[in-house]
């Protein structure tokens, strides 16, 4: 018999994700800017104030490093805080108390201590919000030992990865990508944690393999589309966790498809396409039949105009024409 | 705009205010026409603000404003077809579609946005008074930012960094009550905010925002102390906005009631009655002021539609000034 | 260590100060030796301060220091051993060699370091305090910082954090007047710390931080409010760095006399003098407290020169606690 | 006829150049915590503020948001500013400040407004600091449009980098290595700006291509002697600019070597290794014999013990090895 479900946005299902994880244990807590009377910037949080009390919806002032760094200490002290940073860009007042504290703690002790801490934050671009408010800062925390990092790309994963995350002993950073939040898809009425070590394939191809994650999957998936109805069946690997990264999933398709392009929302140099591009390489050289391609948005501060805005980020067309170029480059 | 003048010039002030507050309306007509897209700010009930600080400043001065910004930026002398065609994301004039409703940058008037991170224009403004003290002159740097962006620690470090250094900023707080959903009481422990200011050894004082004369007053003090190089200033306004935090925001925060009770304490309508009482002002000029503001509103928005897209091709352009032009 | 009694022992704290002394000038033959290595700051001359404030803990109530740490360790009960095995690189004990000198964390005293951001402990602090007023218990968190930190945005939120929320943390400014060179005056616009603490609305004063009878009476005040649901309290201890900011720094911003004038109120001959005074003390008892103490500094090094080193193929051992001992 | 040179140190190199900068312009200062009477964290400006007055060489308190921004203000303001952060571990407190305004300013105002900062900042380990004073965070600055990142590796570059830096009328961010202020080398007495443009070989070879910058230079040049003991002939390549990357100088040495080993002092995962290997890859792919290498540092928090810290940082061994795999790699 197949388990009941229902429509759910991806909105919707962190709520029921944070609610049920509150209602199961008592040391979890929400804090953030506005995650209480406002309901949540992105209106994540909403209603939870009226039954959990703002003692565990817990709004605070405009102070992110310091109430980052008191959610490490309240893990420290036995509590499971979840942090609400409003979006990314807003991190990275905060970024200190994540890698200088949060992330070196457990090795820096010799393991005498953990920091069960997990921090959501809204990314991406696409709605106009210009320079300050558009920024895919994934990589940076990719970067960081001490961390993992998780993007949720589907209603399934935005479900289930925060109960995973809560269960880490150590700081898992949740990316929520704006343009997300009100995707709609039907959820088992008992969806549960999700597995945050693997990647995923999204659509199974044998041409190429298109490497993406977060707000990207569905354009990506799109792209997949089109290139079907070229001829070339593409591979889609959603790598939902980016910290640390699943190579193994990534490279069993590429030695089967011989051909890779990673799609990402971030900025091409020096960010997560760049790494992903080296361990396809590292691991598949002598089956790749040519260089993996990437697209990612044009490196430039984020435009408030539509038009711009469109044309800095990774486009369905710039990933068929991308991986046209792959498949096509060695004949 | 009258600068330093000894008095205020009321028909000027009402006048600047209705300039705001008629452009902000057609703001919210455009984006429920979406014309206009992003977050949306609006100033709706904060104009006395800008309008009474804004005319003691000289060309010279500085101007650091958050992404709440259509009213300085107005007052300050950014052409509102600049501000709108901004707004409309087209190339012409100040930040060619870049920046849009909430990153107003406009050279010639020295209007240094726009300043999306909360807290983020105060060490801005900071620098810019460093650099007039440096260069020994005596231009003034007005920033302005929100109550909630006090809390962040850009507010303490900037505030310490211009009182030690006797730099010639006046630190503007615009205390609306609320930051997005969060009241001031959730956000200060110390909910005076005057007083809080005065603990960095900087002369503090709050004034009714509502009321532009009064706003004139205060400023008046608070620009000709800091530009005779008394050092920072730090000026509360106590105001409220009539709409939400911004277009997005359903409100769910305040009570009716309250935003009632602001209302009546309109800051058009303060100076109108003022004004009438004083017999300066009557229906046929108010008729008259209002029709040219709309005027103005509607030359824009015709600026802004006839305005040009920035060609896709130069998204790169400006990244760095090498790519800018002569 | 008497917990909370409500008068001092002066011969217990005399014991303390001694033995923090006498283990940082082993220190400091060590370095020279190059048996300890990085950046080693000591505590020499505030001695008074940790010995006085920490009597007042329980066993459960939480300690946050600095880089600085190697006092506030001692006196909160670190084994010497660990410490000092710890400032070997060795894998004995805490932090296996992966803290050093400055980061001495020890989770059964709940001592949580050794920070070596400047302020980065003050949040970390806020949280501690927010677990234990969540959970109902009345343990309390004594957060030590330099008066250099107050500069930085993290003191000024988690003041305001603390605050706001009544957490019971006891925020402890050990004022030995300068930052590395930097000196108080030019670091503070409000040089009078207390006051500047009191601008969050939470309790503030000051102490002579060289008298450890003045600090333990003082500390105790402030520790029975925290721990009594009074919120968070600010004590400022002045006090002075003997010795150079740290093993690296030639010490040339300070002159001489000034620091000669500050070992003048050295915490070990202040309450040496009131002890003998009152009859406490004599050369014999001082004797055999200074045996005792240079004996368990002996004991330490020897522990730790016969410690092994964590092995190499062990480096990324702790990164995740999945890596971790059960 | 030869010019007159002097022994002279990275560390003397970079005062005497902010010295000069500093009587040929006026509008050029220095400020940051301890620049004046402590004569910097590591000695840079010693002497400095007795020339130059303390208007001009600005201690500042421990507020690395404000000052930095401070910085960015004065720029605009028509000053020339160079702001030293004591180190880059202290620098995430001022990212928000560089990311946001800096590096956004030129492109968000359309090209009004330009910020001629140069922010200058030690990096790296190797001096037992342990994990919160010896990041080498690099790639995140290399990962941000509108910011110029350089990293001087020696004494020549440390005194023309910063001349040549307070001619970009863009932010500018100077990267030394608290290793090389001790090195030794003679300078020619006139020495001026260099070319912020271009990558450096720093000793040519046919076998394979070795690609670095800052502090790891000297490590890779001894494995270089090293691989030539082994008969293998290294080419080395000094990146000396981190952002923009010149691929060129890259691409044409990997052309004729056909093999290429990346060496990075930043964390291996999504770091400056990840990109420069991308590129090689993407533009050199049918000229490669063997997948590119990378060397980097291993994937912790930077442990304070000697031989912990040691183990954890690139090798001469490592090296060594990385490059001999990848020359033996096709048999
Ligand atoms: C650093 C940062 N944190 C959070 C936000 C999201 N945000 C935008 S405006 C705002 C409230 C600011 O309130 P206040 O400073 O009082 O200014 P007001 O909007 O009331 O004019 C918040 C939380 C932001 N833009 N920047
Ligand atoms: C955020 C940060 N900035 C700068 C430094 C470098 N630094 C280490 S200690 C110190 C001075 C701190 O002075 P204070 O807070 O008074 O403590 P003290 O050393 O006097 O005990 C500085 C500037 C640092 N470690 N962290
Ligand atoms: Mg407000
Ligand atoms: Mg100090």
């Amino acid at each position: 018999m197949t388990r009941a479900t229902k429509p759910t946005t991806y909105r919707e299902a962190i709520r029921e994700a944070l609610a049920e994880a509150m209602r199961e244990d008592p040391r979890v807590f929400l804090m953030g800017e506005d995650v209480g009377r406002y309901g949540g910037g992105f209106g994540v949080s909403l209603g939870l104030l009226e039954e959990f009390g703002e003692e565990r919806i817990r709004d605070t002032p405009l102070s992110e490093s310091a109430f980052v760094g008191a959610g490490i200490g309240a893990a420290l002290g036995g509590l499971r805080p979840v942090v609400e940073i409003m979006t990314v860009n807003f991190s990275l007042l905060a970024l200190d108390q994540i890698v200088n504290t949060a992330a070196a703690l457990s090795h820096m002790t010799g393991g005498q201590l953990n920091v069960p801490l997990v921090i959501r934050m809204t990314t991406g671009a696409g709605r106009q919000l210009a320079a300050q408010h558009s920024h895919s800062l994934e990589c940076w925390y990719a970067h960081v030992p001490g961390l993992r990092v998780v993007a949720p790309a589907t209603v399934e994963d935005a479900r289930g990865m925060l109960w995973s995350a809560l269960q880490d002993p150590d700081p898992v950073i949740i990316f929520e990508h704006g343009s997300l939040y009100g995707v709609t898809a039907e959820l088992a009425c008992d969806a549960g944690p999700v597995d945050l070590d693997r990647a995923a394939v999204r659509r199974p191809g044998d041409d190429i393999t298109l490497v993406t994650s977060g707000g990207s999957l569905p354009t990506v998936l799109d792209a997949a589309q089109a290139l079907a109805g070229h001829g070339i069946r593409a591979e889609v690997i959603d790598l939902r966790t980016l910290r640390p990264l699943d190579d193994a999933t990534v490279t069993s398709s590429v030695r089967r498809t011989h051909h890779a392009v990673v799609v990402d929302e971030g900025w091409r140099s020096v960010g997560l396409s760049a790494e992903v591009s080296a361990r396809i390489t590292e691991q598949c050289f002598y089956e790749l039949d040519a260089p993996v391609g990437r697209v990612c948005t044009v490196e430039v501060p984020i435009p408030y105009a539509a038009h711009l805005e469109r044309a800095a980020l990774p486009s369905v067309e710039r990933i068929v024409a991308a991986a046209e170029e792959a498949v096509g480059s060695h004949g | 705009m009258t600068v330093g003048s000894a008095r205020p010039d009321p028909v000027e002030l009402y006048r600047q205010m209705l300039r705001v507050r008629r452009f902000e309306e057609r703001c919210v007509q455009l984006y429920s026409a979406t014309a206009i897209r992003g977050f949306v700010h609006l100033y709706i009930g904060e104009e006395a603000v800008a309008a009474g600080v804004l005319p003691h400043l000289r060309a010279d001065d500085a101007v650091v404003a958050t992404y709440r910004d259509h009213g300085q930026a107005l007052v300050r002398g950014v052409p509102m077809n600049a501000s709108m065609a901004e707004m409309y994301g087209k190339q012409q004039v100040v930040c060619r579609g870049r920046g849009g409703t909430r990153h107003l940058f406009h050279a010639p008037t020295r209007f240094y946005g726009g300043n999306a991170i909360v807290g983020g224009g105060l060490p801005l403004a900071v620098g810019l008074a460093l650099a007039d003290a440096m260069q020994g002159s005596d231009r003034v740097t007005v920033c302005f930012f929100g109550e909630g962006a006090m809390a962040e620690g850009e507010f303490h470090e900037s505030m310490n960094l211009a009182a030690l250094w006797k730099l010639p900023v006046l630190f503007l707080c615009e205390n609306n009550l609320y930051a997005m959903g969060t009241a001031l009481s959730r956000s200060e422990s110390e909910p005076n905010l005057a007083v809080k200011a005065s603990s960095y050894e900087v002369p503090a004082w709050s004034c009714d925002g509502m009321d532009v004369l009064a706003v004139w007053e205060a400023a008046h003090r608070a620009v000709e102390l800091v530009r005779d190089g008394g050092g920072p200033v730090f000026l509360e306004a106590k105001t409220y906005r009539f709409r939400a935090h911004s277009m997005y925001d359903p409100d769910r925060y305040r009570d009716k009631a309250e935003i009632e009770h602001w209302r009546e304490r309109d800051p058009l309508l303060l100076l109108e009655r003022t004004m009438r009482a004083a017999g300066s002002l009557d229906d046929e000029s108010l008729a008259t002021m209002d029709t040219e503001a709309l005027a103005e509103v509607d030359a824009a928005v015709a600026f802004a539609e006839q305005g040009t897209d920035e060609p896709v091709a130069d998204l790169t352009r400006f990244v760095t000034s090498s790519g800018a032009m002569p």
